[in-house]
């Protein structure tokens, strides 16, 4: 077993590691902003290790060319994606339920933060405190 | 190739995670936020499966899968928002 | 005809398609291209006929592959008279879509033109994955022409029944599909002439072809799966309807009787089942059709029921049932389609088929009232229609092999058949006609000219008789010079149902102010397929032997398959 | 003969000139071909040509259906001869009738041709030697007798189609009896089968037959319990009740029983019925008949009696009775049609045929009254009348009936009293209509009805006169009766009438019936009274109403059961069918080959875990979100599984497609719900259930049916020659676009048309509209444009490789992963990126004539395959050098390939995400409130280059410039014109 | 084994869903339903070789079969054509699909 | 001269941020693996002065990428109410408002002081002309 197969696949477990984490912070995290957050992290670089790995398995020139083309696709994509989730899950009213300041929601007009209290209690218990 | 089984397993219990979040919710995005991850968690488990049977065009394939996720996270970002762009 | 040219079948009709639809909407170029279209391809399969007339088959690998490797086309005689009769009763069809306005859109030529393509290609293909591809070439652009209406016409029923069609056409190719599969994991082929005789030696094919065999009854709505049918198919138009009942559950038919012959070779310990399943249908048909409240309906059941006879000759497989069954599936092909005609002519140009809101429209429609009477004797089995040929010789074919219980069956059926189709006659054509005037302007479907006189796709609701002559889609006003003659009023207030055209009865003038005049309101062109189809039914009882001859070539041909068999091999 | 059958084609242009006067042109063919017909029987008796049993005969054949031998056979013998006569010489009176009874002005055409046909169909009946030719002649008449009773008016309907489907079931037993005869016989010849062997030889085969036809007979002939029909049919005008319910149709069952005679004389079953059968009816109808007040429905019961004892004397069987049975026959034809028609003639000229009303009348028809009391003497069977000697023949016959001693005695006993009963309502019919009655109020209304014109009672006066004629000089009929007794008996038969035969025992029967027929007269009203309580409880109608209603509702129910158009429940039967055929083959299947290698890899479990994950939270699912994101799961699943197997370009496929559908479907997303309804967990049961059978059915059909073979052929010689004789690599695409290139067209074709269907669909009905989420109006994330501008720019990071990679993946498709399908998913993949990114559904640079993609696709993968026949074969690829490289077609057809699926993935999102024409659609938008407002989203402002875009249809082309001249006024279609 | 496990639990899937009133999950039931016809199909080639089938292969004996790829290949697209045509389906005639929109849903 | 070093300063930047993700991943991880949450969730506005399109698009990427940080969207109001004061060009020049959500930062000020650190380091790293004014 030589050097790069050794270095892929531990690139690999860690790439596979770092992934989980991501899952265990959709599993754990109390909010679904926190649980974007870890997703948006681990999601793309897990899967960005564990292709690199891949490549010290299959090491040829086409594949170094198309695993840079991965690399550069899928950190863009996650990274955007995951922004395209968190801003959809932020004006869909979706709770924010642990926070311990809110620049958004006193950027946002009042009548409409009046709208979001109703929908979060919760929330609107906090600012008050 | 013992990570590579690894990296299949850990992906793979990672996944039933997602899955797990994706039908409890509680909210809409969380159910989406869960699926994109779980789409990332195929990505790799393409990319892994494809090593381990020595296919030479894993890689062609996990191009097509990074591309394929981003469309997916943009849908399900569109799913919540119900066309709402 | 060249074996080689058989592909021509499905490749010219796909073609047209495909060039009308960059052509976009002239309907001008729409019509000719799809009735000359299918004229070719009729003349082309009479040819075939006649080429078959004393048996024998033609096949041809496509693109020349190895045999085994190539997707085969064969044709025999049964083949070809599907072909014939497919294709002339999607042009009489067409004619009535056109005439009824339902054509009158840029995707009714290419739709049916694929579905044309489809049907050769499953009618032609011995190969049982291209069979499946082919069924789905007819299926698509079903689903399309299911829900063709105006725009913005299209109702919710339609809709509905659309997607049960949808989703049990899925079901029966994917299980289809699924039978494929077992073919080829048990067999390691799909080439039917591979096949031939494999299921009566090898359990694991025979299994394996049950699933395709059940797919395919399920797509002829064979009892028990067989309610999909009654129910799906009056939400179309009737002009879909008459062109589905005519072509998609006849293929699947097609394909029951091609696969049992050559992959079982007419095992006979099957056939029991096949009887007993087949005598359910014509009960279970023939009972939901007499409870029916719509024409339609009614006619939807009696093709289950109709169904069951046909495939009843399958199940005797005898030289005699063969030939009975070819001929009834002919006949039935043509028979349905002619009632469908007649009773979907009433319907379009009176808003409804429901039995009870319509009455009196023998009077008021002699001609299709004698089309549909003569199209349901002949499905009820009477003399001297192609029905009673059909019939009769499917009793003596089962008499012969004596399942007398079929007998008792097939005479206890057509006698409800009778029943119902009474019920239309005397629900919808006899009577006085004034019911039927006040759905007619209320209440329609878009085919009816009452629908919306915004609508700038119907030809009927153009605003003069002169306009309306001039714009491309109208065909039809300058085709029935019959009924313009008549009419003192011309086209125009032919068709406006406020027309104050003189009225027979005093009564209806008192009750309605909607009321149309006392004078025929379907015209020759809308009349012409059911009338067409009537008389084809009657010249096929009186002239029977021409087609009874031609089905009996195509029984041998079921019968031993070898020629079958070799043509394919040695393509 | 021909001349007799080609009447009828002819008379509606007779009637078209002539109108009612059509009848007596029409009389005169009838009249020749009787003539004809027995010279042709005097011909054939000189020169000798007779059957076995030595009676003359004509005959001719002519082919019909030679595939199951059926031919135009016509055969005349002795019976034929007499039915004949019969139908002919009565068919020829009534159409001089019909001239005077029929109005004077009016369409008669139908009227006439029914006739004419009838009277044909009936001469086919009598003459057909073929078994076919005659149920076709049976079921005709049938018909024709249906349309003459119906065209009575709006009550006749439901007689109508009473007697249709009684007269028919009987066609339908005479069917089987026919297909079981020339099973047994091998012929469809009837002269043939009535001396073949298998007769003698096979009783029970003789008894079914014998019974089947006995049963049609029956129905025919308005025999018990099939006799409800005839009264009800009365609703006819007099003509047809008079040539079809009295003379002529009802004697076809007669004529059957006679032609079948010789076979199953000797039948006990036969015997039985007929006799049975016979006298019940004969006793019913003679006991009804005294009963009623109209002269028609009188006479009606009197046909249903009379021919309930020509049945019996046919069950007799002995010659003497079939003579008598030939005879009666003919003498009933003549009186009954005679009384008919003048009670039409009574019926014309009161208004009335109610003897109740026309006790206040006063008919002062001297020659009607005269002739009909003739014809009823003649019933009656008075001395002097034809009905007399038939009687006398009749009741000789029956004194004589063969078998233990008390049956000659019970059946004379019981002919006597129906014969008692047929005097007196003869009598009651003649004083019913002239004899007034002893009304105290009778000055009411003294009504005088004067004679009618000769014309009119002319036919009847002739049918009446002729009873007498013959009834005097009976000899005449004797040669005639000889012939038609030998054929129906099968053995030579001789027939000597006399007015005087002696103090025979018969004639001692007679005038006892003649007294006590008196007597009873002369009580008639006492007798009325005493009856009138005795009303038959059961109704035959009622039974035939009750069976039909019956069956109607049944059938009701029936369709019931699949009546839903849901599709959940049409898709559930055929999962359990699955099941029960699973179990069918476990218990078939014994052995199974043994498996051929390992099938599975360990890790395979991770995806069977991973998609039993997918699938049951699929099945979990309570909203759409998580169902469509779970779909995903499992599609990507099924990606690595084809990975698993071998399958690359399978897998990029599906990865593809999974996506793809996922897009569309977040395209319809916002016009459903957010949630799906929640079901009660046991309505979970039976689903689980049926789920769980068919799932365990195809894992034991997988298992059972899958990797138990070697290699397949197929598979050999694509892996060892697919390279050598395409020069592709990936074997895959080879077979795709080279070996099975038909399949790739039809699925090309598929998915063109799938996207012609949507747009079919789309502009058939419009989605529903949509529903908005619960958004956050005011947040400072709101603005489109601001927050899609990440997505924009990766989007343009991206757009170079997904070019690139469309572009490589279909030209490296034949020989590595990619091809047409795959290229083109890719580019759609770029479109959906492109669409996904845009600020507004409406600059999505989506915008393509995607009709005209799907049209150039197909036409392009058709056209490959045309090219391939300069090689000989539809789709046969070619591999011209061009500029010195070697290419094939195959490529060609992958670019067709591609245009398809680009079209429909365009129409996807034009039809679906973007937002209709504006000034398309003046319906949608100016007149529903209701619809979609787009306009009211803040980011949505049309961009200059959208402007352009709706401003007017894109001009791609000329072919589009010129759609928007054809349709420059109809705005509506412009959506439509913009996808061309 | 493996193979014959994942095509029942499809069908199990898609049978379950096929059987319920929303249009959306039957067409999700019809999704599951075409994965097993497509596992068959794979299956029917024998899943014993799993190499990939390109070139002129020296050793045929763990090649996968190509021909039942190019089968999956073919109803993999259809079964997307026919799944795009039942989701407008679903939206344009939603009677039944309405239950649980709640009325401020709905776009007036 | 600036854009000779652009090379250099991108690797630079790469490799910086390469121990970020490593440093906050700790963070994440702890967090997770231990019971309970220690996290100071909230959200900050950050006004950012990034030009064009790659620039903003790349800092709010590499915001998301970095553990802990997540980037929920974007708002250009002041940018255009700016343009709209000047009234001659619609030349958008004033900040972008990032609304970022961070959960170890312990307040917005922190949030807000990092992100500036890291979009300086960004820009530097790639703008050829070198670090922002
Ligand atoms: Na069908
Ligand atoms: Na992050």
């Amino acid at each position: 077993m030589d050097l790069l197969t050794i270095i892929g696949n531990i690139t690999i477990v860690i790439g596979a590691l770092v992934f989980a984490t991501a899952a265990l912070g959709v599993l754990r995290f109390p909010d679904a902003y926190m649980r974007v957050s870890a997703v948006g992290t681990a999601g793309g670089v897990g899967i960005v290790l564990i292709v690199a790995g891949a490549l010290a398995l299959q090491p040829s020139i086409p594949n170094v060319v198309k695993v840079v083309l991965i690399l550069v696709v899928h950190l863009a994509s996650s990274a955007v994606g995951t922004m395209a989730i968190a801003r959809a899950t932020y004006i869909t009213r979706t709770p924010l339920e642990h926070f311990e300041f809110d620049e958004l929601a006193e950027a946002t007009p009042e009548h409409d933060v009046e709208e979001e209290d109703l929908s979060t209690e919760r929330g609107a218990a906090e600012r008050r405190s | 190739m013992i990570g590579v089984d690894l990296g299949i397993l850990i992906i793979g219990v990672a996944c039933l995670g997602s899955a797990y979040r994706i039908l409890r919710g509680p909210t809409q995005a969380d159910r989406a936020v869960a699926g994109d991850l779980l789409l990332f968690g195929f990505v790799g488990l393409i990319a892994l499966f494809g090593v381990r049977m020595a296919n030479e065009y894993t890689f062609d394939i996990v191009l097509v899968a990074a591309l394929v996720g981003f469309l997916s996270a943009l849908s399900l970002a569109r799913a919540l928002t119900r066309g709402k762009r | 005809m060249s074996a080689a040219l058989l592909p021509l079948f499905v490749a010219v009709p796909l073609m047209m398609a495909a060039l009308l639809v960059i052509v976009g909407d002239r309907r001008v170029i729409h019509t000719v291209g799809l009735l000359g279209t299918m004229i070719a391809a009729v003349g082309a399969a009479v040819a075939l006929v006649i080429e078959f007339r004393s048996g024998g088959a033609i096949a041809h690998g496509i693109s020349s592959w190895p045999f085994g490797i190539a997707i085969p086309f064969v044709a025999d005689m049964f083949t070809a008279l599907m072909l014939v009769v497919t294709g002339l009763l999607t042009i009489v069809c067409s004619w009535f879509a056109i005439a009824s306005g339902r054509a009158a859109n840029v995707y009714f030529a290419p739709l049916v033109l694929v579905l044309t393509a489809g049907v050769n290609g499953a009618l032609l293909t011995a190969d049982l994955f291209n069979l499946f591809v082919f069924i789905e070439v007819m299926l698509l652009p079903s689903y399309g022409l299911f829900v063709l209406a105006a725009r913005h016409k299209g109702t919710l029923q339609q809709v509905a029944g659309a997607r049960l069609y949808v989703t049990l056409n899925l079901l029966t190719s994917t299980v289809f599909l699924i039978g494929v599969g077992f073919i080829y994991g048990t067999a390691g082929t799909v080439n039917l002439a591979e096949l031939a005789g494999l299921a009566t030696t090898d359990p694991t094919v025979a299994i394996s072809g049950a699933v395709c065999l059940f797919a395919l009854a399920i797509k002829a709505s064979v009892v028990p799966v067989h309610g999909w049918l009654a129910a799906a198919y009056p939400a179309t138009s009737p002009a879909i309807t008459a062109l589905f009942s005519g072509l998609h559950t006849k293929v699947a038919i097609y394909g029951i009787y091609r696969i049992y012959a050559v992959v079982f070779d007419g095992d006979s310990r099957w056939l029991w089942i096949g009887v007993t399943l087949f005598c359910l249908t014509m009960v279970i048909g023939v009972l939901g059709a007499v409870g029916e409240k719509t024409t339609r309906s009614i006619l939807a059941f009696h093709m289950i029921s109709q169904i069951g006879y046909i495939l009843l000759g399958v199940a005797l497989f005898t030289f005699a049932g063969l030939t009975a069954g070819i001929f009834y599936l002919l006949h039935h092909m043509i028979v349905k389609a002619s009632l469908f005609l007649s009773t979907g002519a009433v319907e379009v140009r009176y808003g409804t088929g429901e039995i009870g809101k319509l009455s009196g429209i023998a009077k008021r429609e002699p001609v299709i009232a004698v089309a549909f009477f003569i199209a349901a004797l002949s499905l009820a089995g009477l003399p001297p229609f192609s029905g009673f040929v059909a019939k009769f010789t499917l009793i003596l074919a089962s008499v012969e092999a004596g399942q007398i219980a079929a007998v008792v069956v097939m005479l206890l059926v057509s006698l409800v058949t009778l029943l119902s189709m009474l019920k239309i006659w005397n629900g919808v054509f006899w009577g006085d006609s004034k019911s039927s005037e006040k759905t007619s302007t209320s209440n329609a479907d878009d085919d009816a000219p009452a629908a919306s006189p915004a609508d700038g796709d119907l030809p009927e609701a153009s605003p003069s008789g002169t306009a309306a002559a001039s714009t491309s889609g109208r065909k039809q006003s300058v085709a029935e010079p019959a009924s313009v003659a008549q009419s003192s009023g011309g086209v125009a207030t032919k068709e406006a149902p406020t027309a104050s055209a003189t009225r027979a009865d005093p009564e209806t003038r008192a009750s309605s102010a909607t009321a149309v005049a006392e004078r025929p309101r379907i015209g020759m062109a809308l009349a012409g397929p059911a009338v067409f189809t009537a008389a084809t039914t009657l010249g096929l009882g009186l002239g029977a032997e021409l087609l009874l001859g031609l089905s009996a070539t195509a029984a041998e041909g079921l019968l031993d398959t070898t020629a079958y068999v070799q043509a394919v091999m040695g393509s | 003969m021909v001349i007799a059958l080609l009447t009828c084609f002819v008379s509606p242009l007779i009637t078209k000139f002539l109108g009612r006067n059509a009848g007596w042109v029409l009389a005169l063919p009838l009249l020749g071909a009787a003539v004809l017909a027995v010279s042709a029987f005097a011909d054939a008796a000189r020169s000798g040509s007779a059957d076995s049993s030595g009676s003359p005969v004509v005959q001719q054949w002519v082919p019909w259906m030679p595939t199951v031998d059926v031919g135009l056979g016509l055969r005349m013998d002795g019976l034929a001869l007499v039915f004949t006569l019969l139908v002919l010489v009565i068919g020829a009176l009534i159409m001089v009738y019909s001239t005077r009874y029929l109005e004077p002005v009016g369409k008669h055409g139908t009227f006439y041709l029914l006739m004419t046909g009838f009277a044909a169909a009936m001469l086919a009946l009598v003459l057909a030697d073929d078994l076919i030719v005659l149920y076709v002649a049976w079921e005709a008449t049938t018909l024709c007798s249906f349309f003459l009773i119906a065209r009575s008016g709006a009550g006749a309907r439901e007689p109508a189609i009473r007697t249709l489907l009684v007269t028919v079931a009987g066609g339908l037993l005479l069917l089987a009896a026919v297909t079981v005869m020339i099973i047994a016989t091998g012929t469809t010849r009837l002269s043939d089968i009535l001396v073949d062997p298998v007769w003698s030889a096979n009783g029970a085969l003789t008894t079914a037959v014998a019974v089947l036809i006995v049963m049609a007979a029956f129905t025919k002939s308005a025999q018990f319990p099939f006799q409800a029909w005839l009264p009800d049919s009365m609703v006819a005008i007099t003509p047809v009740s008079a040539y079809l319910h009295a003379a002529a149709m009802v004697k076809a069952g007669i004529y059957l029983l006679l032609r079948f005679s010789p076979v199953f004389a000797d039948v006990s079953v036969w015997n039985v019925m007929l006799v049975t059968a016979g006298l019940i009816t004969a006793l019913f109808g003679a006991i009804a008949a005294l009963r009623r007040y109209d002269l028609k429905e009188l006479l009606a019961y009197s046909t249903m009696s009379q021919l309930g004892l020509l049945v019996t004397m046919i069950g007799i069987g002995t010659p003497e009775a079939l003579k008598a049975a030939v005879i009666h026959t003919i003498a009933h034809a003549l009186f009954k049609s005679a009384l008919f028609m003048f009670v039409g003639v009574i019926d014309h000229s009161a208004h009335t045929r109610d003897m109740r009303e026309l006790a206040h009348m006063k008919l002062r028809m001297p020659v009607t009254a005269t002739a009909m009391g003739l014809a009823a003497a003649s019933m009656a069977g008075v001395p002097l009348l034809l009905g007399f000697v038939s009687k006398e023949t009749m009741l000789k016959a029956f004194l004589d009936a063969p078998g233990p001693a008390w049956v000659p005695w019970v059946v004379t006993a019981a002919a006597a009293v129906a014969s008692i009963f047929t005097f007196a309502y003869s009598a009651r019919l003649v004083l019913g209509a002239f004899g007034g009655r002893e009304d105290k109020n009778s000055e009411e209304s003294e009504d005088v009805v004067r004679e009618a014109s000769p014309a009119f009672w002319g036919a009847p006066v002739l049918g009446a006169t002729a009873g007498l004629v013959l009834g005097v000089t009976p000899f005449l009929l004797d040669k005639l009766v000889t012939v038609g007794a030998t054929a129906s008996a099968g053995e030579e038969v001789e027939a000597h009438f006399a007015l005087w035969h002696g103090l025979v025992p018969e004639l001692f029967v007679s005038l006892t019936v003649i007294a006590i027929g008196t007597m009873l007269v002369l009580a008639r009203h006492r007798v009325h009274h005493a009856m009138a309580p005795y009303d038959f409880p059961i109704s035959g109608l009622d039974v035939v109403d009750t069976a039909r209603e019956q069956t109607i509702r049944f059938g009701g129910v029936v369709g019931g059961w699949t009546g839903s158009i849901a599709p959940r429940r049409h898709l559930s039967i055929p999962a359990v069918a699955l099941i029960v055929i699973a179990a069918l083959a476990a218990l078939t299947i014994d052995d199974l080959p043994a498996v051929v290698g390992e099938p599975s890899d360990p890790l395979d479990w991770v995806l069977v875990v991973l998609i039993a994950c997918g699938v049951v939270a699929m099945m979990q699912a309570k909203t759409l979100i998580a169902a469509i994101v779970v779909t995903g799961v499992v599609g990507f699943g099924m990606t690595v599984w084809f990975l698993q197997l071998g399958a690359t370009d399978v897998a990029i496929t599906q990865l593809l497609v999974e996506i793809l559908t996922v897009c569309v479907m977040v395209l319809l997303l916002r016009r459903l719900p957010t949630t799906f309804e929640k079901t009660p967990p046991r309505q979970h049961v039976i689903p689980l259930l049926v789920a769980g059978g068919a799932g365990l059915a195809t894992t034991v059909g997988v298992w059972a049916l899958t990797g138990r073979r070697e290699m397949s052929p197929a598979s050999e010689y694509f892996l060892t020659e697919g390279y050598n004789e395409t020069g592709g690599t990936n074997l895959v695409n080879t077979i795709l676009v080279d070996f099975r290139a038909l399949d790739t067209l039809g699925e090309l074709t598929v998915l063109g048309v799938a996207g012609i269907t949507i747009a079919a669909l789309l502009r058939a009905r419009k989605p529903s509209p949509e529903r908005s989420a619960n958004i956050q109006d005011h947040s400072p994330l709101i603005d489109a444009r601001d927050n899609t501008v990440f997505v924009r720019t990766a989007a343009k990071l991206m757009a170079p490789i997904i070019v690139a990679g469309s572009l490589i993946l279909l030209l490296r498709g034949h020989y590595e992963p990619g091809g047409g399908f795959i290229a083109a998913l890719v580019g759609g993949a770029g479109f959906a990126l492109a669409y996904l990114a845009a600020p507004s559904d409406r600059s999505a640079r989506v915008q393509m004539p995607y009709l005209l993609l799907i049209g150039l696709g197909v036409a392009v993968g058709v056209g490959t395959g045309f090219l391939g026949y300069l090689d000989g074969s539809f789709l046969r690829p070619l591999h011209p050098e061009i500029f010195g490289f070697q290419t094939t077609t195959a490529l060609v057809f992958d670019v067709g390939v591609y245009l398809a699926v680009i079209g429909v993935i365009l129409a996807s999102f034009n039809l679906l995400g973007r937002p209709p024409k504006r000034g398309g659609q003046p319906l949608a938008g100016g007149s529903d409130p209701g619809a979609p407002t787009h306009e009211s989203e803040v980011s949505d402002a049309p961009t200059a280059g959208e402007k352009r875009a709706e401003g007017e249809p894109p001009t791609s082309g000329s072919t589009s410039s010129e759609h928007s001249r054809d349709h420059a006024n109809n705005p509506e279609e412009s959506d439509e014109v913009n996808a061309r | 084994m493996t193979v014959a496990i994942t095509a029942g639990l499809l069908v199990f899937g898609a049978v379950y869903l096929m059987m319920k009133r929303e249009m959306l999950r039957v067409i999700l039931g019809f999704i599951l339903l075409g994965h097993a016809g497509n596992i068959v199909l794979m299956a029917a080639g024998g899943t014993s070789r799993r190499d990939l089938p390109y070139g002129s292969p020296e050793n045929l004996s763990t090649i996968a079969d190509p021909l039942p790829q190019a089968f999956v290949l073919t109803a993999i697209v259809i079964a997307f054509s026919i799944t795009i045509v039942m989701l407008v389906l679903a939206v344009t005639g939603n009677d039944d699909d309405d239950t649980a929109a709640t009325a401020q849903e709905v776009q007036e | 001269m600036s854009w000779l070093t652009w090379p250099f300063r991108c690797i630079g930047f790469f490799l910086w941020f390469a121990k970020e993700m490593v440093t906050s991943s700790a963070a994440v991880l702890k967090d997770n693996l231990t019971p309970g949450q220690d996290s100071t969730p909230g959200i900050t506005a950050f006004d950012s002065q990034c030009r064009n399109d790659y620039e903003i698009t790349l800092l709010a990427a590499l915001i998301t990428l970095t553990p802990g940080t997540l980037t929920l969207g974007l708002n250009s109001d002041s940018r255009v109410s700016q343009a709209d004061v000047s009234g001659s060009s619609p030349a958008k020049t004033g900040p972008l408002t990032i609304y970022v959500h961070s959960l170890y930062s312990g307040s917005a000020d922190a949030t807000r002081e990092e992100l500036r650190d890291m979009e300086t380091r960004m820009l530097r790293g790639i703008r050829r002309e070198g670090a922002p004014s």
